[in-house]
């Protein structure tokens, strides 16, 4: 029998990856969205494991806002993504600092 | 070792792999596929937990249309890879430490003392007529209305973004638009007449 | 029965608000005509009032015309009080500003000489000089029929107001608006004194209507109050005390004289106008008016005395060394009033009221005399420049000889009875300081002679010092300013003898004005009748004391010019003394002024550059500048630098959780 | 050892499943190219075999002999992952297609969702090949390729949710039972629903890439897009790929809207039991058979379609519509 624990442990591992995943590819924002995406999986795995043995099927009403969410917030992401591009001819974050006080 | 659990491991294991794959790949393309795959093997463990429905819609929605812009963008966009990874290494220390604790104290909050199958035992399977999809609409058409619908107008907003934020009038386009093209007039919009004396006087040398 | 106090009261605020507001419109005759009957009207109606509360079938009236709000209990109104008091205030206000107004049709014919061509404050100066003059007697009006104490200071702060705006007519001179903003800035000091009584009455009485706080004074006569510390004051004192700060400096007693000679820069009228009738008899009829009050504050007498004397002779000093003739009528003014202001130190009420009237006419008279010369002169003031008038201008001569001898309280003159009535009155007053108060007005009748008739020589006697074109040009003033004089000398010659034995000894204030038995000067002088009275005047000190100085006056002016500078010399010190009126204004100006501006200085740079722009306004926009350059450092603008930072608060708040 | 039982089971079923439809697969190819000459009045293939029969599996032996060349600087890992990756999801979605009333592998609730998650997947091969390629023409028609899939598979989609809408079911095998009626074929979904079969089946055309919307291939412009670099069995792959998707459009086609295993007379009176004896299975076969060949025809038919025109129909005209008639038979279904 497969345990929560095992669940929850495997989101957390897919966590900290993604997390790590920012830090070693702090300079291309894609990878990093990317990371951002692969850190709701593990959100909804963790949800879809609570749901499934807490038999409440609230988790997976989550999961499906939540991949909702993440759909529009890629393909905005990636628009402005195209968009930065377009205007400044480069993705690299280090370019990217026009945020600086 | 019942088969499932055998399916949780190796699955498990594909998709940690393949989560390491795309933190450390050199190629963003590389990246998006084994995070591809990695959803992949995510949609399958969501069914070993009878979500069917969602681990559909993830390979219909992320791997189907996510992914597909993700490798579009990063196919598209020309970036310079060597500078993309600049302090890979350098920070490859910091990243591994971090994440290293942040997993170690996930895993005391979350591991089996306090999560275990003695503490949450796994449910009896759902009866063999069970939908988990009809499930999940009912509640989700019901209690979550209105969650639904503002996710709706989430969506709206966001591919009305999308569509705003990258439309743009090429100033290079040549295209030709027909109907400009036939309202053409025979007259002046194709000749044009030109007076002039029918005789030029020639002068006297 | 009201109707009439109303017109009286506002007949001239029609006329200066139609002057003032269309006198472009109406043009220089509609502007004199539209005041003059205005003022007219209102003195002819003032004058039937006096003689029906004279012929005793007017009753005195009380009561209010408009309630303006109700607040806290209090009931602010406009509202008259019409007896006998009010009302020979009134036909005096009114007579004189009527007299004023038919002289200033001379007096300002050519004004607009005294403006610079184009200037745009010169336009229609003369409407605009009417409307002043008819506010400034509506304001007096308002003043003295007031029925309460916020109507008075309402009339209060319009008399200064108007003296402020008619101080400094000419406003094109820098010495006018400097006397104007003198005159303004020291009447603030008073007027701040009197609005904090009227404060304190309002405090502790709980009304602000005459009748009302008179009935509640005696009960509140013992109230002790505690301002600071542990000090207790009497509050009767401290009311009446703070009431006649305000007096002071509209009546310009010592220390708040300085205003009044400065301004003499306004024209001839008005000086005449505020020396004689309105603005500075303003404290004497409110101390007159306030007597239920002051009876029950020996202190407050006791300082009234003390501060009146003083006025009464050191001012008359000044009066001395003066070559100005507009000037030396100023500190005689000035004098006159401190006599008024003993007279209400030493509870003769009726005295100091006689003399205020008497006084009007025969100081209107001499202003006005005064101001002729000026014309015949063409504004040349200085009396070392005049000499020999008596054969130029024989009206104005001999209207100035009648006022001079009112002046100096001649035997049968009008200022005679009331002078001496004072001066009687002060001799048996019991208050403390009534012996140095006593001192001071017999001297000051000496020093009074002496300068009115230094004056008078210098000015119709001796040698013509002025010069050639001024000499051919020299005649008798039109009858506009002429007909006033007459006018004016007729009362100032009879109304003493006529009415002294009415006002002063009689019963003419038994219901209005209150003195305490123990405090009745008048009644322990023994006035038997006028005649009297005459005659024990007639070989009394006083009367010798002013023979003395006119005599010492001839003396030195008439026979030996030369006297007045070998005095002038020998006692140098004192003469620069006077002549620097006593470094009076040198102090202020040092003192208050500097030290305001010092103040203002300190306040400016510290309080406002450093502390409010510096500290707190820069101060912080500089703290909070330099605090965002400090955590602008944090600010890379590397989105993988924020995400650190939250990935950090990740972990921190998991290990919150992890235990 | 009945859990071996039950895997030996399943792979059975597989294989029986996935030899036949090989077989469709390669003599489909040589119908399209019979059909298309007799269009164009040609003859077509007639040397290998009688009348050319055994063309494909000539075709076949040929392209396993040949080499399989790898171009120097092209991904090799990916270069050769994506032709199992297009063919992948092609065979896949046969796990749930019902071939007759119980005749199918894994009878699953979610077989709608599972077929158009597997055909949306279908368009990865195809990037990977044309990226992988590292050649400019692969690449184009890699990134055609996608835009054209994401675009149609949306108005799929849609259309599949107008006929989920209808038959209440995502389950392939209700769908069709709910198309069984007393009027025959005309109960089929194809009449109620016309304008979204319509759509269907064009999104279809282009989702399998096939002329007038192949762009992604184009000989004339990029010489043959995607696998232009590929040779031998690679390529072999490609073209099993597509030609199954295109069995695979064909047969999704009659199922949901062409009554699946049904017979078109049911229900109609004497007709109906003229025609009741024969098997379901046939029914679809020619249903199937009836769609495939319009594949062909339209390819000998129509001139390819500009690019932009492609976008144009399907994000313009195609979404639009199916998005209404959602709305229409949501109405329809509710009232």
């Amino acid at each position: 029998m497969i345990a929560l624990s095992d669940y929850l442990m495997l989101g957390a591992i897919l966590f900290s990856l993604s997390i790590a995943g920012i830090f070693l590819n702090r300079k291309n924002i894609i990878i990093i969205l990317m990371c951002v995406e692969l850190m709701l999986l593990a959100v909804n795995m963790n949800f879809i494991a609570f749901s499934r043995f807490l038999d409440d099927s609230a988790g997976q009403v989550f999961v499906f806002f939540i991949l909702t969410v993440a759909a529009a917030e890629a393909a905005i992401g990636l628009a402005i993504l195209i968009v930065v591009f377009r205007n400044r001819r480069t993705i690299n974050v280090a370019d990217l600092d026009t945020l600086k006080g | 070792m019942t088969p499932e659990k055998i399916l949780f491991y190796v699955f498990a294991t594909i998709l940690v792999l393949s989560a390491t794959m795309v933190i450390t790949r050199r190629d963003p393309v590389h990246s998006a596929l084994f995070l591809v795959l990695a959803f992949f093997t995510s949609a399958i463990l969501w069914m070993l937990l009878e979500a069917e429905f969602l681990a559909i819609v993830l390979v219909l929605v992320y791997v189907g249309a996510v992914m597909v812009l993700f490798l579009f963008v990063v196919m598209m966009l020309d970036t310079n890879k060597a500078a993309m990874r600049a302090g890979f290494v350098k920070m490859m220390p910091v990243g591994l430490i971090v994440a290293g604790v942040m997993a170690f104290e996930m895993f005391l909050i979350v591991g089996p003392q306090y999560f275990g199958l003695d503490k949450f035992a796994m449910p009896a399977p759902h009866p063999a007529d069970y939908s988990n999809t009809e499930e999940l609409g009912r509640v989700l058409y019901t209690v979550y209305m209105y969650p639904v619908e503002i996710a709706a107008v989430i969506l709206l907003v966001g591919i009305i973004a999308a569509i705003g934020l990258t439309m743009r009038k090429r100033p290079d386009n040549k295209s030709l638009d027909p109907s400009e093209q036939v309202k053409v007039t025979k007259g002046p919009d194709r000749i044009r007449v030109v007076k002039m004396a029918s005789e030029i006087k020639q002068e006297a040398k | 029965m009201e109707k009439i106090y109303l017109a009286i009261a506002f007949t001239p605020l029609i006329g200066a608000i139609i002057a003032g507001f269309w006198g472009a419109q109406i043009g220089r005759a509609g502007a004199h005509w539209v005041t003059s009957v205005g003022v007219g009207i209102s003195a002819f109606l003032s004058i039937i009032v006096l003689l029906g509360f004279i012929t005793g079938h007017r009753e005195a009236f009380n009561g209010s015309v408009y309630i303006w709000m109700i607040s806290d209990g209090i009931t602010f109104e406009v509202g008259f009080l019409v007896d006998t008091l009010t009302a020979m205030m009134m036909a005096v206000v009114t007579f004189v500003s009527f007299c004023v107004h038919i002289y200033t049709i001379g007096y300002m014919a050519h004004d607009e000489e005294n403006w610079p061509t184009g200037s745009k404050a010169g336009t229609n100066s003369y409407q605009r000089f009417f409307s002043y003059i008819s506010l400034f007697t509506f304001s007096m009006l308002l003043l003295v029929m007031s029925n309460n104490f916020l109507q008075l200071f309402f009339g209060w702060e319009a008399v200064g107001l108007v003296s402020y705006l008619l101080i400094g007519f000419w406003s094109n001179r820098e010495t006018a608006i400097f006397a104007n903003m003198k005159a303004f800035l020291v009447n603030r000091v008073g007027d701040f004194g009197f609005l904090l009584g009227i404060a304190a009455v309002a405090m502790y009485f709980n009304t602000v209507d005459y009748a009302e706080v008179f009935a509640k004074a005696p009960e509140l006569a013992n109230t002790q109050i505690q301002i600071w510390g542990d000090t207790s004051w009497s509050l009767m004192t401290v009311i009446c005390i703070l009431l006649f700060v305000g007096a002071m400096g509209k009546s310009a007693q010592v220390p708040l004289h300085v205003w009044l000679p400065d301004s003499m820069e306004g024209p001839t009228p008005i000086s005449a106008l505020i020396h004689a009738a309105t603005m500075v008899t303003a404290g004497i009829f409110m101390v007159a008016r306030m007597s239920p009050l002051y009876e029950l504050s020996e202190t407050a007498l006791s300082f009234i005395l003390i501060i009146g004397a003083t006025t009464a002779f050191f001012t008359g000093l000044i009066g001395l060394v003066q070559n100005d003739i507009k000037r030396v009528v100023a500190y005689s003014t000035l004098s006159q009033l401190g006599y008024m202001t003993v007279a209400l130190g030493a509870s003769a009420y009726a005295a100091g009221i006689f003399h205020l009237m008497t006084h009007a006419f025969f100081k209107a008279l001499l202003f006005l005399a005064a101001g002729s010369v000026i014309i015949a002169m063409h504004h040349e003031q200085d009396m070392r420049k005049m000499g020999g008038l008596k054969k130029y201008m024989p009206i104005t001569y001999w209207t100035s000889l009648i006022g001079s001898l009112a002046l100096i309280g001649l035997p049968g003159f009008s200022g005679f009875f009331s002078k001496d009535s004072i001066i009687e009155a002060v001799h048996h007053s019991q208050i403390p300081g009534a012996g140095y108060a006593y001192l001071m007005v017999i001297l000051g009748v000496f020093i009074t002679a002496l300068y009115s008739f230094r004056m008078f020589f210098m000015v119709f006697h001796g040698e013509e010092r002025m010069d050639e074109h001024t000499k051919q040009h020299l005649h008798e003033s039109p009858r506009v300013v002429t007909v006033p004089l007459i006018m004016l000398a007729i009362p100032s010659v009879l109304i003493g003898g006529m009415t002294v034995s009415g006002v002063v000894f009689g019963d003419w204030f038994k219901d209005v004005i209150y003195v305490a038995p123990a405090h009745d000067v008048l009644k322990e002088i023994g006035f038997h009748s006028t005649i009297g009275f005459f005659f024990h005047g007639l070989f009394a000190l006083p009367t010798l004391l002013a023979a003395a100085g006119v005599g010492v006056a001839y003396m030195i002016y008439m026979k030996n010019p030369e006297i007045a500078d070998k005095i002038k010399s020998a006692a140098s010190p004192l003469y620069t003394l006077l002549d620097k009126k006593y470094f009076v204004d040198e102090l202020y100006q040092a003192v208050f002024a500097g030290g305001s501006r010092w103040l203002g200085k300190v306040f400016w740079k510290v309080g406002d550059q450093a502390l409010i722009d510096g500290l707190i306004v820069n101060g912080s926009a500089r703290s909070v500048g330099f605090l965002a350059g400090v955590i602008r450092q944090i600010q890379t603008g590397y989105l993988y630098h924020y995400a650190f930072a939250m990935i950090l608060g990740l972990l921190l708040l998991l290990a919150l959780f992890v235990n | 050892m009945d859990l071996f039982l039950d895997i030996l089971w399943i792979i059975v079923k597989i294989v029986a499943i996935v030899l036949p439809l090989m077989l469709c697969v390669a003599y489909y190819t040589l119908a399209e190219r019979k059909v298309i000459s007799y269009m164009q009045v040609r003859i077509g293939p007639n040397r290998v075999g009688p009348r050319g029969s055994l063309q494909p599996i000539a075709d076949a032996m040929k392209l396993m002999c040949k080499e399989i060349i790898l171009p120097k600087s092209a991904n090799k890992t990916l270069f050769l992952i994506a032709p199992m990756l297009s063919i992948g999801p092609a065979l896949a979605a046969w796990a749930v297609f019902p071939f007759d009333e119980g005749v199918v592998l894994a009878d699953i609730n979610a077989g709608l969702l599972y077929l158009l998650a597997l055909t949306s997947i279908g368009v990865y091969g195809v990037i990977i090949a044309g990226w992988a390629s590292n050649s400019k023409y692969a690449f184009l028609s890699a990134v055609r390729l996608g835009a054209q899939v994401v675009a149609y598979e949306i108005a799929m989609g849609f259309s599949l949710v107008v006929v989920l809408i209808a038959s209440g079911s995502l389950n392939l095998g209700e769908i069709v039972m709910a198309q069984q009626g007393g009027w025959g074929f005309l109960n089929w979904f194809w009449l109620p629903l016309f304008p979204i079969f319509i759509i269907y089946f064009v999104s279809g055309v282009a989702e399998t890439n096939r002329a007038p919307f192949d762009v992604a291939e184009g000989e004339s412009e990029i010489v043959a897009g995607f696998h232009v670099e590929y040779s031998g069995m690679t390529f072999a792959v490609f073209f099993l790929a597509e030609y199954a998707n295109m069995i695979l459009i064909s047969a999704l086609t009659a199922i949901m809207f062409l009554g699946g295993w049904l017979s078109p007379f049911h229900g109609i009176p004497v007709l109906g039991a003229l025609f009741d004896w024969i098997p379901g299975f046939i029914w679809l076969l020619l249903k199937t058979l009836v769609v495939a060949f319009l594949f062909l025809w339209f390819r000998a038919t129509f001139p390819r379609y500009r690019y932009d025109q492609i976008m144009r129909l399907g994000w313009k005209i195609f979404i639009p519509i199916t998005i209404v008639w959602i709305v229409v038979a949501g109405f329809a279904v509710v009232v």
